[in-house]
């Protein structure tokens, strides 16, 4: 009997406790193992490698501190791609909360590029090799403003510069220049890039998003609307390890190091499942009567 | 190791640990945290419902521009206070009513839209909702599979007739869909939410003990 | 860059068939263009679209992208206008004929809509001919509910140990359904406290619930002749913030320890928090609610689930109110419909061209 | 007149909200913004010194009885007028006639949102891993066939999102996304299906004036 009651009563504590730890102990002590990147991953990461030279990449940040850590790796990662291959970046967001984020993104992974230049040439330079547009509401007027330009929508970048006094913007028009947009948000933006930016002016989009919200956006992957798709920390963490493998870029891989912790906890749940049902069985075998519960459904 | 000297990083944090401290048991922690959440979040409340509701959508029409349409929201929103007063209490009726008429009216078109009109649209068994799967001839199996577990799963809310005979095995079958929906929805969630623990968990060691950056 | 050199050393072909017409179905000041793709569309950068007011002076009002051939113009109602298509390369531009007048008005009625009267119609009839029908007097069977009978054990279980009972209506609006429903149940649930004298604990997320349930819990025990009984103080208004709610509930529950926490309404993610938190102490748990993403936690953590529309059947029965049950009778009638619609559409939908899902659209 | 009037006030605006859906005139449409964006939004603004006046007296009779944890509810009201204070005086920008910065130490609303009640409603929101891990541990047992199912396809999901699920088998990732596409959304179809006939049911009921449980008691 004792042996049934350690398996069937355990203490709800000792439950948290291990998963705490099992969360926590991959965040102190980082590990990376490489994940194999899925198909949805491997399109979002050519469709950003195929944008012809002299067009552009929109990168929409939409993430706020409750989605952060989904999707901010994504965002980093995307930079850094972006950067690596010279592909001039446009950022912006359709809410004004997500704009600290994305600043911080950008600063962020700009200084891992330039405190490695030596010229000024390798150097990612504000307003040549990317621009932080900012925000402009209601979400809709940028949306399809940029379809005649960019420029008249954004008069001024996030740091007050005339956009139209910026190199960058002499080049990169309308959507006629650009070669992807990326949504990276937890809520309806990926869904109103496609409805007015795609459908009206065919703009490629790309999105990633996080794991509660996957089964919604999968169908827009299925019929090519999506040029590309990452899910939560997995898809992010698959994103870092193709920057890391095909651009030899070494840095530390936020979601990656998230991933055992995701995974552990995985885990645990799922022993803690098999623990009661052990107990369950042998405690049944003794007592050989099986009670359900009143209404037959679980309790 | 690099603690950060921020007060209010402290006491984001501080936050988060006497919620967490909930999962041991009921402490004083705990109870001060949930005491100053209610507190906060009604001055949050009541700030924002000033800034954002009151100042903008009455008051200044009303007061400073002179609009004086804006005195019927006015006057109906005082009803509510006369909840305070037995005698004409039940004037607060009109205030509910007004906002639960239009509310539950703005309902009814949105739930036959949303609910049964598109939700019937998507069961059919036509060629166009088998090409919907992007799975070329199983399109056709999976479509099947779910206009049947549509059509028992309905079975099982009919509550006209006793669960018996050919009404119990397609209820039974419905409730065999339920229960294997609800098991991977709950599976499907707990990504989501170790997510956010571990957003939480980074929080405490990299802003706030500076651990990890 | 071949295509290109060749289509503007050639004359770039126009679109052509531009046909100008009001929106359909909207409130006016909309006009659509439609128009033929030029045969040059593939070397195409974008098609421009030209207004004019008077047929001379014609001024750019939007573009789209290659091979599209519709946009949607914002306009003067009343205004007499034509319009012009334009196929661009760089600075090569194909303008189209003119596109005969047209005027934009507002309409009264949208007709992309009527399916939804239609289904508003035969259900909101269904429904009050079995109103109208147990007005009459007419007995309705409706089946037991699991779960229902368990509310009169789980007060008499509280009653016994002495200890209150926890009502939480979640964190809905008035306007919602479950919470409506919910309400309903609470006057059950209150007329029992009052006949037992069990405590009752009722915290509410909005403040007009709250007004509506004081009244309600009030009136319960004035019914069953114990208005003495009923303690201003067990029903009252928490916060209209979804976490801290959730926070003040569970430190009820520790507190107070309930012996029965009911968990009926509107429900968002704060669902298990409350649930499992409440499976700690020991507490007999009666959940229901409409919101199908919480109802797998419910499903885990609580004894008894009302699931979706067993919580507005549970606020029928358990009142048994004629009236409510006529309304269930009107629901079933609705199921069978959908059934049959269903079964109906799909055998025209594999069998016949009949476009069955653009009625459904 | 206590009963009728506010039931037919139910009725009309109940059908001022279903009107707006199916008829796109602006005159109509003017009418539904002014009712949506200012008298609906006003009436919430008042309904709140309800529950406020409600909160506010259960925790003053608290602290007078000296009722069980007394010394929290000043807490709770201690916090609340400041922040009610700093929040209407100190304005949502920072500009109002209240100073919210005393040198670099900035106390004003929108700090005070995103530092205490922010974190406290992550971590609220964070508990529910853990919550998960319990509940799943207790509940998931093969009790009944219903128990069974739900404990399997909640398994087979649990691992087929994470990247073990693939080395485990290739299969498993897509068999999980196919009990999400196929049976899980049959069944949620089929609970839809009924709670929009409730709904409709009920909605209609009450602006008809069947169901008046929200009249509360008292008063004919």
């Amino acid at each position: 009997m004792k042996i049934i009651d350690l398996l069937t009563k355990i203490d709800r504590r000792i439950i948290y406790a291990i998963l705490f730890i099992v969360v926590t102990l991959p965040i102190i002590f980082p590990s990376v193992k490489s994940v194999r990147v899925m198909p949805p991953v491997k399109k979002l990461y050519d469709a950003i490698d195929n944008v012809p030279e002299e067009k552009a990449l929109i990168i929409d940040f939409d993430y706020d501190p409750q989605t952060l850590p989904e999707i901010e790796p994504m965002a980093f990662a995307i930079l850094r791609h972006a950067f690596r291959k010279r592909i001039k970046v446009l950022a912006l967001s359709l809410y004004v909360q997500p704009l600290g984020l994305a600043q911080n993104a950008l600063i962020n992974v700009s200084e891992e590029f330039n405190s490695v230049a030596m010229t000024n040439e390798d150097s990612i330079i504000y307003g040549r090799d990317y621009v932080f547009l900012g925000w402009q509401p209601p979400p809709l007027i940028p949306i399809l403003g940029m379809g005649e330009s960019i420029v008249n929508v954004y008069k001024n970048d996030y740091f007050g510069n005339r956009t139209d006094t910026l190199p960058i913007m002499k080049e990169v028009k309308n959507y006629g220049d650009v070669g992807l947009l990326v949504s990276l948000s937890s809520g309806d933006p990926p869904r109103w890039w496609i409805e007015y930016a795609q459908n009206r002016f065919g703009v490629k989009v790309g999105a990633g998003i996080t794991a509660v919200s996957a089964s919604e956006f999968y169908p827009y992957l299925q019929t090519g609307q999506f040029s590309g798709l990452m899910v939560g920390m997995k898809g992010a963490a698959e994103y870092e390890e193709q920057v890391e493998t095909e651009l030899n870029i070494k840095v530390r891989r936020k979601a990656s190091e998230s991933l055992p912790s995701l995974t552990y906890a995985h885990v645990v749940i799922i022993i803690f499942i098999i623990i009661g049902n052990t107990g369950y069985f042998i405690s049944r075998r003794k007592t050989k009567s099986s009670q359900p519960s009143a209404t037959g459904r679980p309790r | 190791m690099n603690i950060s000297s921020d007060p209010w990083v402290w006491i984001n944090a501080l936050c988060t640990i006497a919620i967490f401290s909930f999962l041991w048991r009921d402490n004083p922690f705990y109870k001060v945290a949930e005491h100053v959440f209610v507190g906060v979040a009604n001055g949050w409340a009541v700030t924002f419902y000033w800034h954002n509701v009151l100042m903008p959508t009455l008051f200044d029409p009303l007061f400073r521009q002179g609009q004086l349409l804006f005195i019927i929201p006015f006057i109906i929103g005082m009803l509510y206070l006369t909840r305070f007063i037995p005698r004409v209490s039940w004037l607060v009726r009109i205030p509910i009513g007004i906002s639960m008429g239009y509310y539950v009216g703005a309902s009814i078109p949105a739930v036959s839209q949303a609910l049964i009109i598109k939700q019937i649209q998507g069961t059919f068994l036509t060629p166009q909702n088998f090409q919907a799967w992007h799975s070329g001839s199983t399109g056709v199996v999976w479509s099947i599979i779910l206009f049947v577990g549509v059509l028992c799963t309905l079975s099982y809310f009919y509550f006209s007739k006793e669960h018996k005979g050919i009404l119990g095995a397609t209820s039974r079958i419905g409730i065999v869909f339920v229960m294997i929906g609800f098991g991977a929805a709950f599976g499907y969630t707990v990504m989501a939410r170790i997510s956010l623990l571990i957003g939480r968990i980074q929080y405490l060691l990299g802003p706030w003990l500076g651990v990890v950056d | 860059m071949t295509g290109i050199l060749l289509v503007s050393i050639f004359a770039l072909a126009p679109p052509t068939a531009v046909h100008a017409y009001d929106t359909p179905d909207d409130g006016g000041g909309a006009v659509t263009i439609e128009w033929q793709l030029s045969v040059d569309d593939m070397h195409l950068q974008k098609y421009e679209v030209y207004r004019s007011e008077n047929g001379v002076d014609y001024e750019k009002v939007g573009l789209v992208g290659r091979s599209r051939n519709q946009i949607e113009d914002e306009t003067e109602d009343g205004k007499q206008y034509t319009y012009k298509v334009a196929a661009v390369i760089d600075t090569v531009m194909a303008y189209s004929e003119p596109s005969l007048m047209v005027t934009s008005t507002a309409q009264w009625l949208n007709r992309k809509k009527i399916n939804i009267i239609v289904a508003l119609m035969v259900f909101g009839g269904l429904i009050l001919f079995f109103i109208q029908h147990a007005r009459r007097g007419r007995e309705l069977f409706v089946r037991k509910i699991a779960g229902l009978n368990a509310i009169d054990d789980a007060i008499g279980r509280a009653t016994e140990m002495g200890k209150p009972i926890l009502y939480c209506p979640g964190i809905g609006y008035i306007e919602d359904i479950a919470t409506i429903a919910s309400l309903n149940i609470l006057g059950e649930v209150a007329k029992k406290c009052g006949e037992y004298d069990t405590k009752l604990i009722n915290p509410h997320f909005d403040p007009i619930v709250y007004t509506v349930a004081r009244e309600i819990v009030k009136e319960s025990y004035t019914n069953v002749g114990r208005p003495d009984a009923f303690d201003p103080d067990s029903v009252y208004y928490v916060t209209d913030s979804q976490f801290a709610y959730a926070a003040a509930v569970d430190g009820i529950m520790l507190r107070e320890l309930p012996a029965t926490n009911f968990l009926i309404g509107w429900f968002r993610a704060e669902s298990l928090i409350l649930a499992e938190t409440g499976a700690s102490t020991g507490a007999i748990q009666i959940a229901g609610t409409d919101q199908v993403s919480q109802l797998p936690f419910f499903v885990t953590a609580c004894d008894y689930t009302l699931i979706g529309e067993e919580l507005y059947a549970a606020s029928a029965y358990i009142s048994k109110e004629p009236l409510l049950l006529g309304a269930i009778k009107g629901e079933d009638w609705g199921k069978l419909i959908i059934g049959a619609i269903l079964i109906a559409g799909s055998i025209i939908g594999l069998l016949t061209v009949f476009p069955i899902m653009s009625l459904f659209n | 007149m206590k009963r009728n009037f506010p039931l037919l006030l139910v009725f009309a605006f109940g059908i001022l909200g279903i009107i707006p859906f199916i008829v796109p005139h602006p005159v109509v449409q003017n009418t539904d913004e002014f009712l949506r964006n200012n008298l609906l939004k006003i009436l919430a603004a008042f309904a709140l010194i309800l529950g406020l006046g409600s909160l506010l007296r259960v925790h003053y009779d608290k602290i007078r009885r000296k009722g069980q944890n007394w010394e929290y509810s000043w807490v709770l009201i201690v916090t609340f007028v400041v922040t009610s204070i700093i929040g209407l005086f100190g304005g949502v920008s920072g500009t109002g006639i209240l100073p919210t910065r005393i040198g670099s130490f900035a106390f004003d609303i929108w700090t005070i949102y995103f530092n205490i009640e922010v974190p406290l409603g992550a971590a609220m929101f964070a508990l529910l891993s853990f919550f998960m891990a319990s509940a799943a541990y207790r509940a998931f047992r093969a009790r009944s066939t219903e128990a069974t199912l739900l404990l399997v396809s909640a398994f087979i999901v649990m691992l087929g999102v994470l990247p073990l699920g693939n080395e485990i088998s290739p299969h498993l990732p897509s068999f999980a996304q196919w009990i999400m596409d196929v049976p899980n959304v049959a069944g949620q179809r089929g609970i839809l299906f009924g709670v929009a006939l409730g709904m409709l049911a009920t909605a209609l009921k009450i602006i008809l004036g069947i169901e008046r449980s929200w009249l509360g008691g008292g008063g004919e």
